[in-house]
């Protein structure tokens, strides 16, 4: 589940600039959202989907799924959104389809209908921008960015604090689970409560422990105070911000002349 | 051994999370704005905390962790689903809610960045529903159960549930202000939102009731 | 009649959603009764082996036969087949999650269903048989290591599987409890369960096991009686694995000696009273 | 003029908060230059000593001395200590936090307040004399167990201690990567660092260490040569420790032997060649 993690260290795009990452891929996903344009929207799903695919070198059947893990949330809001409920005296003009319930009128329009059709495809370039960051963009990255926007040094410290704990959990998790599913726990709703309880509390009970051993490691390489700055060795490229303001402008191009 | 978790990790995970791209650009930055200040009030109680003892670092560290590892467990709930309150409901009431908002913010930035739920722009508002308003609530209801001297177990549980059953109704209401409906705006556009989404979120604010009291009464033990 | 093996893998692979393989067509018979020691290096894929055998990961390619009869990994077969398979852990604080001892062993047995009476009387005895009675009531994470050792093995022998699988089970362990481990093995092993563990430690797999499976890269590169397998130098070189030094001081006392074809020694007292008889 | 030790004890003793002595009257010297390997079996205190010795647990009685100067646990004189004994704790994944291996290496030199060039210039150092360079941009959690425990060497070896103190730097490894770790200590004595470890690996003691200590319930029941305190079988006996392998079949030989008193061995090579000669 963590391999989002390891593609960020493992792609052809890891010594990029994260800073020129972030602006790409922020620049692309606030456009599409303020433009409110299918074209535009599709243009920028595309070039982000090839770059993170063939540029990068994620996996294509990885990167398929990951686009498929938001599905549920967008079809139950899309669903949500196109399908209106009204007493039936209220019904609007522009119906394609509907269906009287008693005093109800249940009932799909034209206008709810073309403005989900451009949500999804906002969504789709959106989300398309978001994986091109977070898959290509190692943690100490996204940490040097944060620490350029001037993000509170508590703040970082406890993020990275968070993500060291993350991976050591996440290991005890995966072995406690082993652990119990090999000795047949989770087999039934009430056995998977208390198996799913149990591991809980195991993990609690290793993380307090770990929190321990690492505050002793801190200590003793005499950090109890403040964990100083992270200073990546990124170097800027030229050519990067040439094809960031190439995209930019073609899709004010192609907004423009649609 | 080290990637066991990736076979069992593709199932379609629906927190409540607010996906990338979902609400327009005006409403994205609104929530920002409504959260920070509340994130900013957790980092000076923090920043007072680690002047006493410089050890809670490592422990609230340990805390966001410890909430992200049970956001992404399986949970038995008839729809199957996420468990982030559940994480939140015992930071909650360790930590307190003003803390919870540094916590939970984070939480949802590695959601984002590790497992790929909710988004970047919508960082804010789903840091307001999930961070601020949920343990906020599940604060005040676990005060005021004690208070009616109710048994610890029956206050976890109301804490719990009632913080989760918040945050999705102030999702649905995050989604119901940025996408009002045609004919009845914002208020039928909420009603649509709410129960479309108590399908899965009553039965697993039950769950997740139950399931931190278990907790709750285990970790007592120890 | 013969006996089918408790396991048998044929042609088994295993590749991670990256494509990294960790096992690369693996065939391998587990035979009753057998004490197997699987040496080789970090990653050489030895875990992803063991959560093959009770059927927790699914192979890629090829498959896996339990008493003879290949295993389609259903939810009724999956439940027999983890049954007779039980699996130790490397590390006693992933294995050891409930608040006394006691529930810890009877986490297993419960699972299957049985009565009160029925698993009170199984953990009693798993907890004689391993020498955990004195914990009964000790938090696990109260325990000592190699008291936490002890409780995880019991906690899978309460299962009363055919095999048991151990991951590394004397690792950090000071040789007292090392020693207290093997005994509690070869009790087991006396009952007449199969032993399959792990280790780094080449001396005490040439003198516990009756037989040496060595891994490398994924595949199963040597197979067969210790004094066979830590012969082979090549084989040894390619793991990164040192001779044990029983073999190796037999060796040197080999070249050096007159009358050659000795007995080879099993342990450290045969060794010692054939250094004695050259006088 | 001699040199103060490094470290020195004097009647220390430490009492955990809940009444169980741990630490009983120890009194010990570490001095320079020195390899020293501390035995004993689990729960006889061997972490306890090591977090003393750089200052992290205070004693309940008894003094400390660095460098010949009793410390008094006040915050710069912490700092100093800190900075000369560096502390590797046993589990890597406790240790290495830092979000690159870099980073986690530059985090004692930065906290030592130097500039970011000769943080940088450490840094490199450091990875190249621990034999980390290559890890330099990976995240610590996706190293394998061998790669960790060489870069949390390298962290402590960063702030350029002149004591290394580690807790079982061998535990769980493959021989490869033992000999690894063993060959990256063995060049950081040459820079003249004093490495103190400890194992329950009897052999690597024996052959690595140029002074033994042996602890038990919380006291040092033995110190000295290696040749000399495996020669005790009753201080052995009473730790729960084997004798040496080399120690055993050398003692074995003697008493088949005719000329006594030969070298004693301190390597397989030299018993090796012992056995040849006396063909």
């Amino acid at each position: 589940m963590l391999h989002i993690d390891r593609y960020t260290y493992e792609n052809r795009f890891n010594d990029i600039h994260p800073l020129e990452k972030v602006i790409f891929s922020f620049g692309c996903l606030i456009i599409s959202i303020m433009m409110k344009n299918i074209v535009v929207s599709l243009f920028v799903f595309i070039i982000m989907s090839s770059l993170t695919v063939f540029g990068a070198g994620v996996a294509l059947r990885f990167y398929l799924k990951l686009l498929l893990l938001p599905l549920m949330f967008l079809l139950m809001s899309i669903g949500t959104m196109i399908i209106s409920i009204t007493p039936k005296e209220l019904k609007t003009v522009d119906i394609m389809w509907s269906i009287d319930l008693f005093k109800w009128s249940v009932y799909i329009s034209e206008t709810s209908v073309a403005e989900t059709t451009i949500l999804i495809f906002i969504v789709s370039a959106s989300i398309s921008c978001m994986y091109f960051l977070i898959l290509t963009t190692p943690f100490q990255g996204i940490l040097w960015v944060l620490q350029k926007m001037k993000v509170p040094t508590i703040f970082l410290e406890l993020v990275v604090f968070t993500y060291h704990f993350i991976f050591v959990l996440w290991k005890k998790t995966r072995e406690i689970h082993i652990a119990q599913s090999a000795r047949l726990g989770y087999q039934n709703y009430r056995l998977w409560l208390s198996s799913l309880a149990q591991l809980i509390v195991g993990i609690f009970i290793k993380s307090i422990r770990s929190a321990q051993e690492l505050n002793i490691a801190i200590e003793s390489r005499g950090g109890e105070e403040s964990i100083p700055q992270v200073d990546g060795n990124y170097r800027y490229n030229r050519s990067s911000y040439i094809f960031i303001v190439s995209i930019f402008s073609m899709m004010l191009l192609i907004y423009c002349s649609s | 051994m080290t990637l066991y978790f990736w076979i069992n990790s593709y199932q379609p995970v629906y927190a409540m999370h607010i996906m990338e791209g979902f609400l327009p650009i005006h409403w994205a930055i609104f929530w920002w704005i409504v959260t920070t200040p509340f994130v900013l009030l957790g980092i000076r109680s923090i920043r007072k905390k680690v002047k006493e003892n410089p050890q809670v670092k490592t422990m609230l560290g340990l805390a966001g962790a410890f909430a992200f590892v049970l956001s992404a467990l399986k949970i038995p709930s008839v729809t199957g689903s996420s468990s982030h309150p559940t994480g939140v409901g015992l930071g909650t009431v360790l930590f307190g809610p003003m803390v919870m908002s540094v916590i939970g913010t984070i939480v949802l930035l590695f959601q984002t960045l590790l497992l790929a739920h909710g988004g970047l722009t919508t960082l804010g508002a789903n840091a307001f529903s999930m961070a601020v308003i949920g343990p906020l609530m599940t604060y005040a209801v676990y005060k005021g159960s004690m208070r009616l001297k109710f048994s610890f177990s029956v206050s976890i549980f109301l804490a719990a549930m009632i913080g989760d059953l918040t945050t999705y109704l102030m999702t649905s209401l995050q989604l119901a202000l940025a996408h009002p409906a045609v004919v009845g705006g914002v208020a039928a556009s909420f009603a649509k939102f709410a129960s479309v989404f108590a399908f899965t979120q009553l039965p697993l604010a039950i769950s997740e009731g139950i399931l931190t009291v278990i907790i709750m009464n285990l970790i007592m033990k120890y | 009649m013969k006996l089918s093996p408790i396991i048998e893998m044929k042609n088994i692979s295993y590749q991670y959603p990256d494509g990294t393989k960790t096992l690369k067509n693996i065939s391998l018979k587990i035979d009753h009764r057998k004490k197997i020691a699987l040496l080789g290096n970090n990653g050489a894929g030895k875990s992803t082996l063991f959560l093959h055998l009770n059927g927790i990961l699914k192979p890629t390619s090829g498959s896996l036969y339990f008493d003879g009869v290949p295993i389609s990994y259903k939810r009724k077969e999956m439940k027999k087949l983890k049954q007779a398979v039980g699996l130790v852990l490397q590390d006693p604080d992933s294995q050891l999650f409930s608040s006394t001892v006691y529930e810890d062993i009877a986490f297993g047995p419960r699972n299957l269903g049985l009565s009160k009476e029925e698993v009170d009387q199984i953990v009693n005895q798993t907890m004689s048989d391993t020498e955990t009675d004195q914990l009964k009531d000790k938090p696990p994470h109260l325990l000592s290591i190699g008291q936490k050792k002890r409780v995880a093995i019991a906690g899978v022998v309460a299962m009363q599987p055919q095999l048991i699988v151990l991951d590394e089970p004397t690792a950090g362990l000071d040789p007292y409890y090392v020693k207290r481990i093997i005994g509690v093995l070869d009790d087991l092993h006396a009952q007449g369960k199969t032993i399959l563990l792990s280790t780094h430690n080449v001396d005490l797999a040439f003198q516990w096991a009756d037989e040496i499976l060595i891994m490398n890269e994924g595949e199963i590169i040597s197979q067969g009686l210790p004094e066979t397998v830590f012969m082979n130098e090549e084989i040894l070189n390619r793991s990164h694995l040192d001779k044990p030094w029983i073999v190796e001081v037999y060796e040197q006392i080999q070249q050096s000696s007159h009358h050659k074809h000795q007995p080879f020694p099993k342990s450290k007292k045969e060794l010692y009273s054939l250094i004695t008889e050259r006088r």
